[in-house]
């Protein structure tokens, strides 16, 4: 019976077993403790984000609770692409799931040379190009602040690749839709949406941030409200395909991002409370199918009954 | 390392007493395969149940007893925020979710007599790590600092003698750790070149025995609090500073390591206390 | 001892007797269970926001609950300014807790002929201009998304009015202290910082959204990070006061607020669950001025260690 | 409107016991000077105390009972979401705050027999007001119509006579509850000149049953329920849309009302049953 269900799902060129994969950064590096994750039965796994040069990342204490969600201050900490390449991604291809790697930098030229190390290996079916993480300095969120900046490195990657690009947007930003536009005349191929709100969270007595440097990025199901209207805005801005992502931590909450038209979704902090949160999300949106009697999730894609009419007119 | 793979259990609890005013026991019921546990790893669990957007909170396992089919774990845990309140209220009877065993514990050091330092909460750790090496390791101590009788819980069938030192003098020697330590080395029941120190407890006790340790000669290992995100390994949340040898140039996390998969247990020397949030 | 307490803080020339205020569209006309509310308590109360003609507001159903936050879609329902000042606004005086009333409008010319109808009725200590409502069609965001718009509503203001005017910000902008700026250019005499972010949430068996326009928008603990974070960019931008709001629910989280700059706060859908929270906030306040050993609540404001360095520099 | 002012109490549960496999009762424990209610109104309930970010959910009271300086609040509910769930899993000994009473409840007529009509958990209401006014309308019926025995359970010294319709026939009438209104009609058990209807259920139950009583001439009153953001006036989330009446134009919330301060009950008439989302 569960054998006739079909989970899988294209973005763009990519065709991936289900559309549930892990986010850049909450999973490490995708070979940690893979029977408690159930790692190898997932759609996909977004590697952490990987600069040119090896990051020690941010000061602790990198995390803060709030109201059902995280601060995080990571700062990218990561051995860099050369020890990624040589000791991280044999493990990681060893688990059998399609692999996309996260690519981060301070300036295009950083994108570029990195993205170049990791052509021609094995086991890479895209690239997401982290132009929005809020937790490093320098770059960073600005590059999705000003649509120009974010176009720029996409246009410089996509000339030394052909592997499909998705970028992943901020969502600390008017109009996702501008940006998102800018990154796909520049030639991206598909989008995740969204990376981490920018928040901050004050310890009174010593009036000083529960984060060494001030603002961190906010995660949770806190923020999947916010963040499905932004994939919303996202999907209705271009014709690419978006890859939805925000306090996802239920099969229930899963389905409403493709259901708005996403056409995969990344599960992120929810992983920590539950290590293999996604693939049970995988599991329920199967006993979700056969609740309504459908056979394929490409079936519910887009499937949203929209009061502001059609997506892309 | 051959330790078994952390699991997701379903665990009932069979008791959460109070042992003093400020510390708490809690019991759980676990299948008979689970583990076993290194001494020094831990467990992560989800305090409220009820509510599920909450991060699991580390707690070290304190002890584990076998029979009749099944395993009962023992935590030693202070309600202190409201993640440990909340624990602090379930009754037995009452299942809450387990992530463990998990991390890298303490490391005995062959031919070395144990000595065994809890601060405050901190002796849980201690309580497994004594009852694992108590065959291979005869002789040892256990130094028990706290401030006063809130913190003062009996050990049941503890590994080895025991010595307190209370803040307020109300039992045993009148001071800290450290003040007992230089009483003990000076009566000489304690030695540098036949002696380990294993401890866990608040960060500024664990600074200022690693310091006195290494400066002393002991061989010292600590196990480290800090904030977790996910526990194993994930999250690149529980960053702990270290220092960095030589041959370690451009080693994999800059200078930073795991709390929660390279630790929480670290030698003492290891640890760049500087950076470490106390 | 509770005697030697000083709640008060000046909101620009606006002296108020405690910082807790409950922010509009969460309490009603102020008057509604005061007993229950503790209204007569209260630091401030901003009206529902008024506008020129009645508004029947939106469709049913209005409100979606979401982890920790809650998304609404009310639409401005209002008796419209002639019947609030007639009926509401006599109940309200009674209260004797200072007036902040709430102004909105599709057009500049409905903000400007709504403040003039309140002109010279007692009572009221200022405007609140709603430039950021994300629950009606036209107008609405619009005004914060961009910031000449806003500006041109609070000139136009400015000219009819002597009471000091706080311009009610929208954090669904990427540079919140850009608008602040335009604002502050345009005659604003104060900020209240935020109103609700866009949110989207859908029943995956009908396909549609729980609210029957689409989004709606967040608050509750949920946006208190993203809130804070919005408040204290705020802060830095301009020299002008700034009342702070989103997700408060707590004296925690109120001084959180204060201690990153905000003059004052507004508690908005805390008082759904518990209906005297914002009396119960300033209580907690005492507490913690007691245990700090301070006296006077200013002693907090604006006493956060910034990693960033000083605001206003 | 003389009603007492409502109130936030924390109350101590006293029971919560299934009646049925689908509905509950829970019981608390109020001062003894909580109230009056009147008939319909509701109270806003914690259902999950440990939990701070979630709304109230609101209740109709279906009995308050004194005694010993205290009174009894009793509460008929069903769980069908996370929020009642919660309300069920909580024990005997517990406390949890309730705000209440609130909201506008039946109006009973004078002079005219009460037909109380009560549809799946709905009954709850009309158990408190066939209380209320059992001494000033001594006769009366009670219909209780469900699906089945899931749903059905013996109510505890009735004020009238009880007649129940089940869809699944098992007992009482076979059908619905227009059903069993229809023969009791056509009986001449009810009467639309001396008798009125209160009633309470689901919305399409409700909206059926005021046409029913509309084109028949019975007045009706029905307790509406929606998503209640405050339960007291101040979100204008509980918005019902309601017919205007001429001499209404230019009415203060356009043709909304507020369920929770201008209902929960409503004259079957006023109630603009196109607009309420069933
Ligand atoms: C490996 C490991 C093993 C542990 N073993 C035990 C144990 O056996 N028994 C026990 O009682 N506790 C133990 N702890 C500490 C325990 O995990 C914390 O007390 C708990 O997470 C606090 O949760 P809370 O929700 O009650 O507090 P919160 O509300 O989260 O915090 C309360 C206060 O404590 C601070 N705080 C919380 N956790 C930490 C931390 N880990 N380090 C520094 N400050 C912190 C917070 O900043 C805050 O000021 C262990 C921690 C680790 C990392
Ligand atoms: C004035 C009033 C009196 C009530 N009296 C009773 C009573 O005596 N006994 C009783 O069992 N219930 C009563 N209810 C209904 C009760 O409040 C809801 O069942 C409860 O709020 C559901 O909460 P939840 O968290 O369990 O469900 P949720 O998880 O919030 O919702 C579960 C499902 O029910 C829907 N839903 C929830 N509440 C409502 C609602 N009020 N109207 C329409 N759909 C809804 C949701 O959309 C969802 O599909 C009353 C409601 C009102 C407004
Ligand atoms: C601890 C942590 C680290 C993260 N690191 C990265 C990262 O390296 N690169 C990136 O693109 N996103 C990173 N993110 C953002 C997530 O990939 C994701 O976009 C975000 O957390 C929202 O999803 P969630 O609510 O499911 O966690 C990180 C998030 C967290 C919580
Ligand atoms: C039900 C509801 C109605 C609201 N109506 C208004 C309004 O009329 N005018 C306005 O400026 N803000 C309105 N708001 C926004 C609040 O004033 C406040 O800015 C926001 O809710 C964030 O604060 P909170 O998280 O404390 O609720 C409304 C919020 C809610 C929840
Ligand atoms: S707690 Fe997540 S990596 Fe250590
Ligand atoms: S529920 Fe808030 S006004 Fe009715």
């Amino acid at each position: 019976m569960s054998g006739e269900l079909d989970l899988s799902v294209r973005v763009g060129s990519v065709t991936l077993p289900t559309p549930v994969l892990v986010a850049s950064g909450t999973f490490g590096y995708g070979s940690e403790s893979p029977e408690l994750t159930r790692a190898g039965e997932l759609g996909g796994i977004v590697t952490k984000t990987i600069t040119l040069e090896p990051r020690r990342g941010n000061e602790p204490l990198r995390l803060h609770e709030t109201p059902a969600g995280l601060i995080n201050s990571i700062g990218l900490q990561n051995v860099g692409v050369d020890r990624f390449r040589e000791e991280k991604l044999p493990k990681l291809r060893a688990l059998g799931v399609p692999i996309i790697a996260s690519v981060g930098g301070r300036r295009a030229e950083e994108f570029v040379e990195t993205v170049q190390r990791l052509e021609g290996v094995d086991g890479i079916v895209a690239y997401e190009i982290n132009v929005s993480c809020p937790n490093v300095k320098e770059g960073g969120i600005e590059f999705c602040q000003r649509p120009e900046s974010a176009a720029e490195v996409i246009t410089a990657v996509r000339n030394v690749t052909k592997l499909p690009l998705w970028t992943k947007l901020s969502p600390n930003v008017s109009h996702i839709g501008v940006v998102a536009k800018a990154c796909a005349d520049a030639g991206a191929d598909a989008f995740t949406a969204v990376n981490t709100f920018v928040g901050l969270s004050v310890d009174v007595k010593t009036r000083r941030s529960h984060i060494p440097l001030g603002t961190g990025g906010v995660s949770g199901p806190a923020i999947r409200p916010l963040a499905l209207a932004k994939v919303r805005e996202t999907v209705r801005a271009t014709p690419l395909p978006v890859v939805g992502c925000g306090g996802i931590a239920s099969a229930n909450d899963a389905l409403q991002f493709l259901v708005v038209g996403a056409s995969a979704v990344q599960v992120g902090t929810a992983s920590f409370r539950v290590p293999d949160i996604a693939a049970r999300i995988q599991d329920g949106m199967k006993d979700f199918l056969r609740s309504e009697g459908l056979t394929s999730i490409g079936d519910l894609i887009g499937s949203y009954l929209d009061p502001s009419g059609p997506a892309r007119p | 390392m051959s330790l078994p793979h952390p699991r997701i259990v379903s665990a009932e609890i069979l008791r959460n007493d109070p042992l003093t005013k400020e510390i708490r026991e809690i019991v759980f019921r676990l299948p008979s395969d689970w583990g076993p546990a290194e001494p020094g790893q831990f467990v992560q669990v989800e305090c409220r149940p009820a509510d599920p957007f909450v991060l699991r909170r580390p707690f070290s396992i304190a002890r584990t007893r076998e029979g009749s089919g099944e395993l009962r774990l023992h935590l030693v845990f202070a309600p202190v925020g409201d993640g440990t309140r909340a624990l602090a209220a379930c009754r037995p009877g009452e299942h809450t979710s387990l992530v463990g065993p998990l991390g890298r514990g303490f490391r005995p050091i062959p031919g070395r007599r144990p000595i065994l330092v809890g601060g405050g909460r901190g002796v849980a750790p201690l309580l497994s790590l004594g009852d694992q090496i108590r065959k291979t390791h005869p002789e040892g101590l256990l130094l028990f600092g706290v401030r006063g009788p809130d913190q003062l819980h009996e050990l049941e069938d503890p590994a080895y003698p025991i010595e307190i030192a209370t803040q307020d003098g109300s039992v045993g020697f009148h001071g800290h750790l450290l003040g007992l330590l230089d009483a003990l080395l000076e009566e000489g029941r304690i030695r540098p070149d036949s002696d380990a120190i294993y401890s866990c407890g608040p960060n500024p006790m664990l600074h200022a025995l690693s310091d006195w340790a290494i400066a002393r000669g002991f061989p010292a290992q600590v196990s480290l609090e800090t904030l977790f995100g996910c526990g194993f390994g994930i999250c690149a949340g529980c960053a702990v500073p270290v220092k960095q040898s030589e041959d370690e140039v451009g080693d994999e996390f800059g200078h930073y390591r795991f709390a929660c998969v390279d630790g929480p247990v670290f030698d003492a020397e290891r640890v760049d206390w500087e950076g470490v949030r106390e």
